[in-house]
């Protein structure tokens, strides 16, 4: 299981997420999902679960968990 | 550390994107979980954006008449006084139309808690004039920008209220990580008020509506820092019936 | 119980608190003052809630709130105050919530004139609110009857979700009269799966307008007032069964035209009077029963004639309508038969 | 059976007078309306009430045609007297109304209410005086009714003072006919 | 005038203007926001005063004042808001001042849908407020009608010193449709001898219900509602001379039935259409003349049928009225048609 | 020395005996006449004890809706501008029911001038509490006294007022020669402050009402002195537009 | 002509005249004025015409006039 | 005459699109109405219009078949596609709507609105891209028509913009039937 979880149906690409994650881990593919925005995605390996994105999102789109051990 | 959107946000918010509504919701959301209360939780719901709240927040809830809110929310909590009540509301609502509603609650010291969220316009029916619209920003009622000789000016509720006998008054805003968490702590200090039967408290949280503003919604949130809050100073008005500031 | 001499807004105060209600929120209006007066000491002795609220929006607004809570709520008004309440009242039948509103009437519009009137039936009856909703209206004839209302109002209200407003009039409710009051009774908010509570475990409650969950809300609601119209008509006759005039008349009016009828039937004259109680569901039953009647006439304090179109309805026009109608002076008994004898005589111009 | 009319200045007590006759004509098995002025109507300082006493139904509780006026000032007179049916009855607080030309249709009984009450220490009592003059007139309940009526009106108030009864017999007594 | 495509809130705020207007105040709802969007420019560009009052209780009562000074003013709302007007209309009324009130209907009781509705009859017609008082009702089938009624209602409103009511719907007032606007006129505040402007030399006014110092009022106030309702009775009729059904109906969904009369007639069905133009007074003259008609049927969007009442009232109950009814969906023609069939086929359930 | 009542009074008041309403009457209509406007004035006269004002007060007059005077009084001013043109309005009048209208005019600063009469209660209606009514006061419904807890405190609008842009604001009292003087010239104030267009004056004038509080009305003006100046201090709050206090 | 005239069918008795008249020229007699008040009346020798009556009074009972020549 | 919906999200222009359509309409004498979506109706994002041009009059200013459906995104194909009556077209904005499976009852046309309107340089002009492949189409107005409708339209706004042309015709030009 992945330690940041992005909901991506939820999200309605306001980029605040982008903007304020301190280590330019989110970024917008260009795929769209079924509400019609550009959907954010994160690159995992830049993540540090500092849970900034999670707080900033209006939209309930992340959730941070522990990588499964 | 662990993340997740608290069980009261049980399905997608239907505010638009960037909206500050859906954050506010999520902390309030929080809050109540965190404290434990949020089973027990009523809400009085305003007429506004906030209106899209009750469909996707698992609170027990009532949709209050324009402006009336705080009113609605003390006849629940004089009946139920071991009950957590607050209302949720925008600028419009509790300052325009409900002013005398919102400023009664605050005379009488009710002992509930008003989520203010101030966007500087009138959301739900299209971007008009407020209240707390800036002076010469342009609204749909103020296509040349808000002139102040004829409507007055922008209206700072808590300078008003802030020398009443009530028990906690903040401002916060939404404009970064730093920001929401403090707002956070503020939603979450009007709780605990009202918990300890501490009286009246009411967080004015500083918003963007991104769709009327039309702004981009990170130039939303920069146009708050840049010109919203030098107008609406953040911080800790009253605490405890003490009044700071 | 023993009778006792009581105003009628404390009688109606007093009934209030019996009937297990437990919060009161409104604002002073003559002639409706007492009832706040009352309960203001009242209310608290009984463990409840009284609220003397800035305004009759906040009032009504508060009693919304108190009312999704489960708990027996009411307000109270006068005219001008009365016209305030009508959003409020909009909302609380939308969303279906029992409660009960009293509009001690006085006359006229505007500012008006302290003094008894009946010029809100249309207020009253047809909704002052905007919207498809009907608030069930019972209008009392006498103190003890306001007082009984009173507890059988909030049981209504209960029955069917939905606002009830007794219809006083100043002279009901500034008179004192021999009352016996009805028992003291509790009610238990909890009792309601409905009523705002806290979610617990269950599903959030949403109170609000119906529409946005009712499926088939039109019929729905249509329904639900038609079975209202047809189980709530409440009406008086008297001396009716012979009668070929028959007097409409409600409130301190009806009591006027019940001396009217005793002083008609010396002279000879047959002539009724039928007395609606509940004004919505207008009592339309009691007329389709009548017999012999060639002609109606409604009696009432309203220039304009307003109950007279509901006579004319629930007598399907198959007799023609009259009416004595004014609101700037109380009718004398006289008065109302000389317009009995002007019907008679042909010499009074129908209305419908 | 009788509509009566207590009307005076606010202060006179017209308002409990008439309460007081209202309520023993219910212990007496009566039906009874009572109804007060009210609101700015009060504002020039007058107070009445109308009260009916009656065997049948009450209509309306307004009195237009007065069999009893209760008058304890003269504007009290100027405003009621034309209303007073013929042969219907004044009683009139003689203190305060000097010298008024009565109808001559009319019974009237006159008593020093005013000075009596404050003779007897009991200055807020003129209102008992002149049911005592009431009762004289004979025109309603007897002596022993309203005497009664009184303290049984103050008992149930819980308000007993023993002046009220000797305001209602000195009432009684120093009417004039 | 040039044909433009308008939408009906800003033809409705143009012919405001150009009615003479000076003076707006009210609060937003929706769908009546563009008369204000629009006149928030519109009126200071000839020299008027736009205010976005603070609520719908002060606007109102900014055009009661705007009213006695003698200037024509207005104020617009919808459903909860024009509740709110209620008091501020009542005296308005009583005090006989000229002004114009929009209520742009949606549909349905508190919060309600911003979608087009027709619930609000009975409130517009029947007296939202306290009181014996009319407002005299126009109801606009389109973008163009709309702009018409409002100069024409200013007109009567002086001449009847009465507020008049545009019930608009969200249908008329968000659609564009081509219009030709009305010509721009001048209003003199000062013609007024009751106008307030500082009593000067003379008697001092004063703007207060003309109960206080009219002599015989309840006559007075009778007399002067049955003028306009014998003066000011306005409808259109369609293919009604031969027509064995009428339907009765008003403003959008007049304009459904009307494509309805179409589609029966080709069927060789005789349907006409009696559009109330005027609410009140009601049109009753247009029902008395009908020499064919078999039955009515009201065609409204309530799930309540308020106006069916007035219908029956208006043929005198010697026809069965009908009724069409329900707000969450807009009719179509087809509803209508088939509605009519079942009428035929007897398989319909008269309401009066 | 020349006294004579005014022209404006020219038939007798119809006040209670000792009522402030009838000095308050004779100051503006004195002001009035002595600024030389009393024939071009027009006033917006309150549902309450006001609303006898009317009959007696030889100016053009409008009987506002109860609490909206100040909103009526806007209006007629915006359409005439050149008109002198005051409310005259009771506390459960324009701080009840009409807190929101009586603020916004503030807020908007409408040049009108507001003539609010302070007397603890509301007269015409026989004596209820009112917004303004002191802790512990007995009234028609507050038998037992005002308790705080319940009802909030004792209203104190200017301290509300004083920080929004506004022209004038002072509050005055009756209880003897040299108060009424003052009162006067605060009143005069105040229309000048609308003769040139400044905005928004209020003046407040703490008065007794005799019947209600069932005083002599020398014990009444006593109470004011004793009781109830200390809550509402005397004194001018703001003056062409800077704030004093 | 007095210099100081009472209209004293305006008096509704409440003494505020008298308790600030500063000469204490002021009183009642006890006669009652057509509204049933016990009416106000001077002493015209006490009396300085400083207008202090007029001032308090709330129903313009007195008038101040320079004596006739 | 035609029914048509134009429906897309907020600021892709479908409003002034359905307008342009309806003053053409009225230029050339018809009847017309317009109607948007309004208030909390457009909060997802999304809006529409329905517009109806006819030689008779117009009864209800909304459309309950669609004659041409004019889409500018998948969610507005989502809800509207079942309204099309039989026989009907759509016309869609082939950048947003990439792999969507059609009815097969209905007339198709396609054209890459938005990025034609881009590579344009006209970012907001997509809309007067799809009026070119409506008037393509031949369901409507035929392009002369059309073209003056659009140049009419900008005019009466004063906000003539040779780029909107530009649009127009390529929209004609590219749109696949
Ligand atoms: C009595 C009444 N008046 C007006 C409206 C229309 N209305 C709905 S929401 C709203 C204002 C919304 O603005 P705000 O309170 O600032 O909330 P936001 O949408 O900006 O969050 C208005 C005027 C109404 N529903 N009821
Ligand atoms: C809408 C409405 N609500 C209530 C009233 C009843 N009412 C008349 S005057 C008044 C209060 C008067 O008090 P205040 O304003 O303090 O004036 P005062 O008489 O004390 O001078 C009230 C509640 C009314 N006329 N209209
Ligand atoms: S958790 Fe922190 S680091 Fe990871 S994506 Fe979110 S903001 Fe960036
Ligand atoms: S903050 Fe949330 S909604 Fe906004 S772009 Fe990021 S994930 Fe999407
Ligand atoms: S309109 Fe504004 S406040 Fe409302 S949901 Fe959209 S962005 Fe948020
Ligand atoms: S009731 Fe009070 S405020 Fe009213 S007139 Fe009498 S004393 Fe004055
Ligand atoms: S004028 Fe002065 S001295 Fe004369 S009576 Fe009056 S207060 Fe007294
Ligand atoms: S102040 Fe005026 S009203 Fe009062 S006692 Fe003196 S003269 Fe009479
Ligand atoms: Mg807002
Ligand atoms: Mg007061």
């Amino acid at each position: 299981m992945e330690k940041l979880i992005i909901h991506k149906e939820s999200c309605k690409s306001c980029r605040y997420c982008i903007e304020n994650c301190p280590k330019g881990a989110l970024y917008i593919k260009g795929d769209i999902n079924e509400k019609g925005y550009p959907y954010v995605s994160v690159d995992h390996e830049k993540c540090t679960t500092c849970g900034i994105c999670y707080n900033v999102c209006p939209d309930y789109v992340f959730e941070i968990q522990e990588r499964e051990v | 550390m662990l993340k997740k959107k608290p069980a009261a946000c049980f399905v997608d918010n239907k505010y638009c994107p960037g909206c500050g509504h859906g954050i506010i919701n999520r902390l309030v959301a929080e809050v109540l979980e965190e404290m434990g209360i949020y089973e027990e939780s009523i809400g009085a719901i305003a007429v506004g954006c906030a209106s899209l709240m009750p469909e996707t927040f698992a609170v027990d809830c009532i949709q209050a008449q324009h402006g009336r809110a705080a009113a609605v929310a003390a006849g629940i909590k004089r009946c139920r006084p071991d009950k957590t009540v607050f209302t949720y509301q925008g600028d419009g609502d509790a300052l325009a139309i409900g002013f005398s509603e919102t400023m009664y609650s605050a005379i009488r010291n009710e002992n509930i808690t008003v989520i203010f969220v101030n966007n500087s316009n009138f959301g739900m029916t299209g971007g008009q004039m407020a209240p707390t619209t800036l002076e010469n920003q342009k609204t749909t009622t103020t296509p040349r920008g808000r002139n102040i000789a004829e409507t007055g000016d922008p209206l700072n509720v808590i300078n008003m209220m802030k020398d009443l006998n009530t028990a906690y008054i903040a401002r916060g805003s939404l404009t970064n990580n730093a920001n929401i968490m403090k707002t956070k702590k503020y939603i979450r200090n009007a709780f605990e008020a009202q918990q300890n039967s501490e009286g009246f408290s009411f967080i004015e949280i500083l918003s963007p509506c991104t769709t009327n503003w039309k702004m981009d919604p990170i130039k939303a949130m920069e146009h708050i820092e840049k010109n919203v809050t030098p107008v609406y100073e953040l911080g800790v008005f009253v605490e405890r019936g003490e009044k700071n500031a | 119980m023993e009778k006792q001499l009581m105003k009628g807004n404390e009688a109606i105060a007093e009934a209030v608190v019996r009937a297990g209600c437990k919060f009161f929120a409104g604002y002073p209006i003559t002639p409706q003052s007492e009832i706040l007066e009352y309960l203001s000491w009242r209310l608290p002795e009984v463990g409840g809630n009284f609220v003397q609220s800035e305004s009759e929006l906040a009032g009504i607004s508060m009693v919304y709130g108190a009312a999704a809570a489960g708990f027996r709520a009411m307000t109270s008004s006068s005219g001008p105050g009365y016209s305030l309440l009508q959003e409020g009242i909009s909302y609380i039948a939308s969303a279906e919530l029992p409660c009960l509103i009293i509009n001690v009437m006085r006359y006229g519009s505007g500012l008006g004139d302290i003094f008894v009137g009946q010029s809100d039936y249309w207020q009253a009856v047809k909704n002052g609110g905007h919207g498809d909703y009907r608030s069930i209206v019972y209008a009392p004839a006498s103190v003890k009857e306001a007082s009984d209302l009173v507890v059988f109002g909030f049981d209504k209200a209960e029955e069917y979700r939905n606002p009830v407003t007794l219809l006083s009039d100043a002279s009901i409710s500034q008179m004192m009269e021999p009352v016996e009051l009805p028992e003291m009774q509790e009610h238990n908010p909890d009792k309601f799966e409905w009523s705002l509570k806290g979610k617990g475990e269950g599903k959030a409650r949403s109170i609000t307008s119906v529409m946005y969950f009712q499926e088939d809300y039109d019929n729905y609601i249509a329904a639900k007032y038609k079975n209202i119209e047809k189980n709530e008509q409440l009406w008086e006759e008297i001396e009716t069964e012979d009668a070929e005039i028959i007097l409409v008349s409600y409130g301190i009016t009806s009591r006027i035209c019940n001396e009217a009828v005793e002083l008609a039937r010396e002279e000879g004259i047959k002539v009724g009077l039928l007395r609606p109680i509940s004004l919505y569901p207008y009592p339309v039953r009691a007329f389709q029963k009548q017999k012999n009647v060639k002609a109606y006439i409604s009696v009432e304090m309203t220039a304009l004639a307003q109950m007279a179109e509901d006579v004319a309805l629930a007598c399907k026009m198959k007799q023609p309508v009259y009416s004595l109608a004014g609101g700037m002076e109380i009718f004398e008994a006289s008065d109302v038969c000389n317009k009995i004898k002007e019907v008679i005589d042909g010499k009074a111009k129908e209305v419908f | 059976m009788p509509n009566l009319i207590f009307a005076g200045f606010g202060g006179q007590g017209v308002l409990t007078a008439g309460l007081i006759v209202a309520k023993t004509g219910m212990d007496n098995g009566k039906n009874v309306t009572w109804i007060p002025s009210y609101g700015s109507e009060m504002r020039g300082g007058t107070a009445n009430c109308n009260v009916k006493i009656d065997d049948g139904k009450i209509s309306s509780p307004f009195v237009k045609q007065i069999d009893i006026l209760v008058a304890m000032n003269v504007p009290s007179l100027a405003k009621f007297e034309p209303m007073v049916s013929s042969e219907g009855t004044i009683i009139a607080n003689k203190s305060m109304v000097k010298d008024w030309d009565f109808r001559s249709d009319l019974k009237v009984v006159e008593v020093e209410a005013t000075s009596i009450a404050e003779e007897l220490n009991n200055p807020k009592g003129s209102n008992i005086v002149i049911l005592g003059a009431l009762a004289m007139s004979g025109q309603l309940f007897d002596k022993d009714v309203m005497e009664k009526g009184v303290e049984a009106f103050f008992a149930s108030k819980g308000k007993n003072n023993p002046k009220n009864r000797e305001c209602f017999l000195k009432g009684f007594e120093c009417a004039i006919n």
